[in-house]
């Protein structure tokens, strides 16, 4: 991405939930190809907001409210992007999403392989997830990493401001089916948008705080938790490397290999449940690509194995905390 | 059998009543809302509680009920204990699921309530299967399965209805037709907006209700399950009725008027209820005072012992993932 | 506009020849797969040949296909290359999809047909989509989206069916319906046998056609294309036909009887067109002959490309799993 | 699970598909509750002929043929199977359970808990699964992995005659929901069954062969794979330990931990695309908590991360092979 220039252009406040809804203008008013389809998309103004305002901007047409058929409604924006146009299917939340995975796995990951590439499925689909809110555990399942085992998708989890603003223009332009997921939590975090970079690499991680001790690897509302850890672990005199994973799939090995071969160290923090997980995929890869790379164990810090509980503290005690972040670094590295 | 319901005072004032606890206790979830002890997604019953109060008239203690999110007026009505559901609301050990699934998930063995599911359309295959085991194991049970409708918009809804009719199941589906869902006004989402219709393809019984009147719908209710302990296989009712609150919490109602909440309430079937009582004498100004005290009472009651709860350890976080037996 | 199909001496023929084409292929497929030649699943379309060829006669090439895992008919009625699809079934690089489809999967490009779907209902959404995009950048085109009864059973049925007609597009759905799905009989399936009154609950129009009759399904497909081009939303037609083969290599067929095959063999459609095409005296047994001679010479061809196809070299497995670019 | 007795009983041989059917019938004949319910399970007798002659011995009610409503009648087994019976829902191929997965994670799998442990869900899912037969995409996956992400099941994964004639007993002993993965290519194979045998413990995985040098994890099909490559390698004085995982949630940590104590080396072979599957949960179950057990990188063979081709030459290079399995452990070990 192209870097920050000298700060000849001040830095623009916002909140996570507004940089998507911008993100979703700039591609509406700049391809005509697009529009924007799901539940509550539009009269609504979006079950978390996202989408407010922009019926009223761009007319039903390009602002689609569907009826509540998940499986339909996404095949047909398959359908449409096979056929031309440029779909943001928006699932309201990953949950709803298992409604609708037979036409995911099946056709859009599916199709352009069977068919011997006659046919691409250029389309993104857009939905909520994560857990932190106390809704239950029909509402707060973290999928992102489990669609990271499909091939023929790519997938997306913004964990700033900056991706939620630039990553969907990318995932627009990549010619396959993108899965950007947004996390419930992150929709009310404010912060500063560059306005000198408009583009962000959907194909890189990136380090959020260099480090030299140890790398945590993480995305999404685990990077807030990471770097706060992070910070604290600094004044002990550890430094930790905070790496945002960005994309699930396909994995930035590079960045993650590079990181461990410098700090010889490696915790994942991820909010999917811990059996099965990206962070067991990375660790996977490590522990085969960058074995002997390695001084310590491979710690991963998920959700624990339970449907997410609704009472405060058990959802709390289900979700990866800064706490268990710092605790775990602390069992691998000794301070210098 | 007579499609009649016995329209004697003390049924009268008793479907008043079940409306009341309802309202009132739909009322006190805001206040606790906004005092922070109830959170997540609330989802009221206001303006609909003759639907829920209507049905339960005719279901028995061997029948079974499966609700959605929206499910505080049927477990009140299906006879849930306050206590507990606010409990679980406070995300309390003595809630009814111990504070594991909170306000869109009631569940309560005694009463053969089946939750509370969060999935739009997600109950009705439920439903379906806990009427093949009743066929099976408890002839003549019926199981009453409430769901928006939103929900016909859902593959397994069509799927659903094909499954009960063809095994003639004892299904009683309780559409309810507040007309919007979330902020989706139905003639957006059906091409076919009558929903009762939707059954006649499935060559099932249906039929549309006035579902702001406890009287209509209990009189549709003794006609459907009367049907269904006979042995036909399932019913359908579309309840036409109206949400006056907005959707759940966080909902700004973009999507419709002012003036067509307003017209709605003047349709209130407590209201009505009330008026009608009182029009034909059956009840003093001290008794209507009476109910409302005891039924304010319950909820009070209802609080304090949520408060009074305790919250499960955090060591007890990974119990009943898996189940050690099956309950008996 | 009339809806009678011209039935001039050359078009009889035409559709003849059509039918035969597939007629002889399928039985070509048979023997080549009991050389082992053509794997996996393989589901032949024999006795629903009218279907496809009455259909076809309506689409125009700025018109769109989809079709099922029993799709040679619909790909060999809407031009796709007969040499092409062989190869496909060879697991050859000439095939339609490089032989990573198979059978189930044909795929063109250049006959804008979308496959070769092997997920019962899995096309139906797909369709809509197809359609969505086709009312934006080729108004005017139609969507024929084929499928069996037992598609039917799908949610996906149900939620495309309300899709199209809410959103008025241009799709035409055609259902197959030849009384089974696999081992399963209509009758034990739905509750409602006549498909075509489920569309009715869409407010779509649909209607019941004999599929054993490529006049009157050219016939019906006229209307529907007719009313479809014309802007009036999607139109449902249920082609009544039968299998004349197993539902694929591995079927006992246990579940219906010679009988029934043969009583419905009397109405083969190919033998039928035959007859007509004698009676009226419009083809000779030269002509007859000369037909026959040319639709093998086909079958050989194809045949023949096949065997010289070459295999895709496995370095290329992995391609197209993710696309470097939009196909134009 | 009991011991073999002296030979005073001879083995009996059948195939893997009439030990399921056997299994099946066992356990209809032995408990009323029980049904089987599912598409094309009675007239037509099984997609893959397990179930056949079963509708003519039991019945229309106990063998119950479904419309193709995959939701639907999911969720009618667990609302069955909550209210008192013990359905045995078959699932075609797990290619089409995607249409039922809202219904298995965010009910069977959801509602014990959230129900506060008011509700059990006691029932059985089979399908079929698996690649090897030129079917194509959308009916080759293996997904059985991929459902071990899902807290509240368990997934069983029978590789021999044995475990397909008696994990579905053990599997409707258990109070939650079980989900049985029978591989398309394993149900020609034919086996002995000792008579003496009547029970498979579904908590642990199997040493199907020992070894000292190198431990193979695997299971299903790729099970004979293993067993031939470690055959293979004997020759050349390498002595691999061959393990049937057998059940892929909960993992057998034990079996595995102990195995890999000995030999120091892992190969894990999975017919599942390799990113996220549930190799990469052992690995990074080994790479955490074997750490210093491992004298060499953790390996994993799993499937080519594509659609699966229909092509036979395409689909063989699509999946783990034998040839693979030898020529991994070769450079990993060293002949004594
Ligand atoms: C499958 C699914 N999709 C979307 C949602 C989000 N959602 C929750 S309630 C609701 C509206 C449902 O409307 P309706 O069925 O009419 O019930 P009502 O809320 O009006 O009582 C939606 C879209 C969901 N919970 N489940
Ligand atoms: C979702 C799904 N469920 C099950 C199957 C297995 N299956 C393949 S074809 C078939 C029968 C379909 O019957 P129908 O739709 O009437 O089409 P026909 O084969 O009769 O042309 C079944 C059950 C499948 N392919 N997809
Ligand atoms: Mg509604
Ligand atoms: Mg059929």
């Amino acid at each position: 991405m192209s870097a920050p220039r000298s700060n000849e252009t001040k830095p623009v406040r916002m909140t996570y939930r507004e940089a998507c809804r911008q993100a979703i203008r700039e591609a509406l008013a700049s391809d005509p190809r697009t529009f924007v389809m799901g539940e509550d998309v539009g009269l609504y103004g979006g079950c978390y907001a996202v989408t407010k305002g922009l019926l009223e901007e761009f007319g039903p047409n390009r602002i689609r409210d569907t009826p509540l058929s998940e499986n339909a409604f996404v095949g047909a924006g398959i359908g449409a992007a096979i056929a031309g146009l440029r779909p943001i299917v928006e699932i309201m939340t990953c949950n709803f999403s298992l409604l609708a995975l037979d036409q995911i796995l099946n056709n859009a990951a599916t199709i352009p392989h069977m068919s011997g590439g006659q046919f691409a499925v250029p389309l993104v689909f857009r939905m909520a997830t994560g857990a932190g809110r106390q809704l239950a555990a029909q509402h707060s399942h973290s999928l992102e990493g489990w669609y990271a085992h499909i091939p023929g998708i790519k997938v997306l989890v913004p964990g700033t401001i900056e991706d939620a603003r630039y990553m969907l223009k990318a995932a627009l332009a990549d010619p396959n089916p993108v899965l950007i997921f947004e996390h419930i939590v992150l929709y009310n975090a404010e912060g500063d948008l560059d306005p000198s970079v408009t583009d962000v690499d959907i194909r890189a991680a990136k380090i959020r705080r260099p480090g030299r001790d140890v790398s945590l690897l993480t995305y999404g509302n685990s990077l807030p938790k990471a770097i706060a850890a992070a910070e604290t672990l600094s004044v002990e005199g550890i430094e930790a490397e905070v790496i945002d994973l960005r994309v699930l799939r396909p994995l930035d090995n590079a960045t993650i290999f590079e990181s461990i071969a410098r700090t010889r160290r490696c915790v994942i923090v991820d909010e999917g449940w811990r059996s099965g997980s990206i962070s067991a995929e990375i660790a996977a890869r490590l522990a085969d690509e960058a074995f002997f790379d390695l001084d310590a164990p491979i710690r991963r810090i998920c959700s624990r194995e339970v449907p997410i509980p609704y009472a405060g503290h058990m959802e709390e005690a289900a979700l990866p905390q800064t706490a268990a972040i710092i605790e775990t670094v602390r069992g691998l590295v000794r301070p210098r | 059998m007579s499609d009649k319901p016995h329209l004697d005072r003390d049924h009268a004032l008793h479907l008043f009543r079940q409306m009341l606890r309802i309202r009132r206790f739909e009322a006190k979830c805001v206040e606790l809302y906004q005092a922070q002890k109830i959170r997540g997604f609330l989802h009221l019953y206001d303006g609909e509680e003759a639907v829920a109060v209507g049905i339960m008239q005719m279901l028995e203690p061997r029948d079974a009920v499966v609700a959605t999110y929206r499910d505080h007026g049927q477990a009140i009505a299906r006879g849930v204990g306050m206590g507990p559901i606010m409990a679980e609301m406070f995300g309390k050990r003595q809630g009814t699921c111990r504070g594991r699934g909170g306000s869109m998930h009631i569940f309560d063995r005694a009463t053969r309530f089946y939750g509370g599911n969060a999935i739009v359309g997600g109950g009705l295959p439920v439903a379906i299967g806990i009427a093949m085991a009743d066929k099976e194991l408890r002839p003549g049970a019926v199981t009453a399965c409430f769901f928006g409708e939103g929900a016909a918009g859902e593959g397994a809804f069509h799927e659903s209805m094909n499954l009960a009719e063809l095994w003639r199941l004892p299904v009683l589906f309780v559409c309810e037709n507040n007309l919007y869902a979330m902020g989706m006004p139905l003639e957006d989402a059906e091409a076919e907006t009558d929903i009762y219709r939707k059954a006649k393809v499935y060559r099932m019984p249906g039929e549309m209700v006035d579902g702001m009147n406890p009287i209509t719908v209990e009189a549709a209710a003794r006609r459907a399950v009367d049907s269904i302990r006979a042995g036909n296989g399932p019913y359908f009712l579309e309840c036409r009725t109206y949400r006056f609150r907005a959707h759940s919490m966080f909902d700004a109602q973009l999507y419709r008027t002012k003036e067509e909440v307003e017209l709605w309430k003047q349709r209130d079937p407590l209201a009505r209820a009330e008026a009608w009582l009182r029009e034909n004498h059956m009840v003093s100004d001290e008794e209507m005072q009476r109910v409302a005290a005891e039924v304010d009472a319950e909820v009070e009651a209802a609080v304090a012992f949520a408060e009074a709860g305790t919250l499960e350890p955090v060591e007890e976080l990974e119990r009943f993932t898996l189940m050690d037996e099956v309950p008996q």
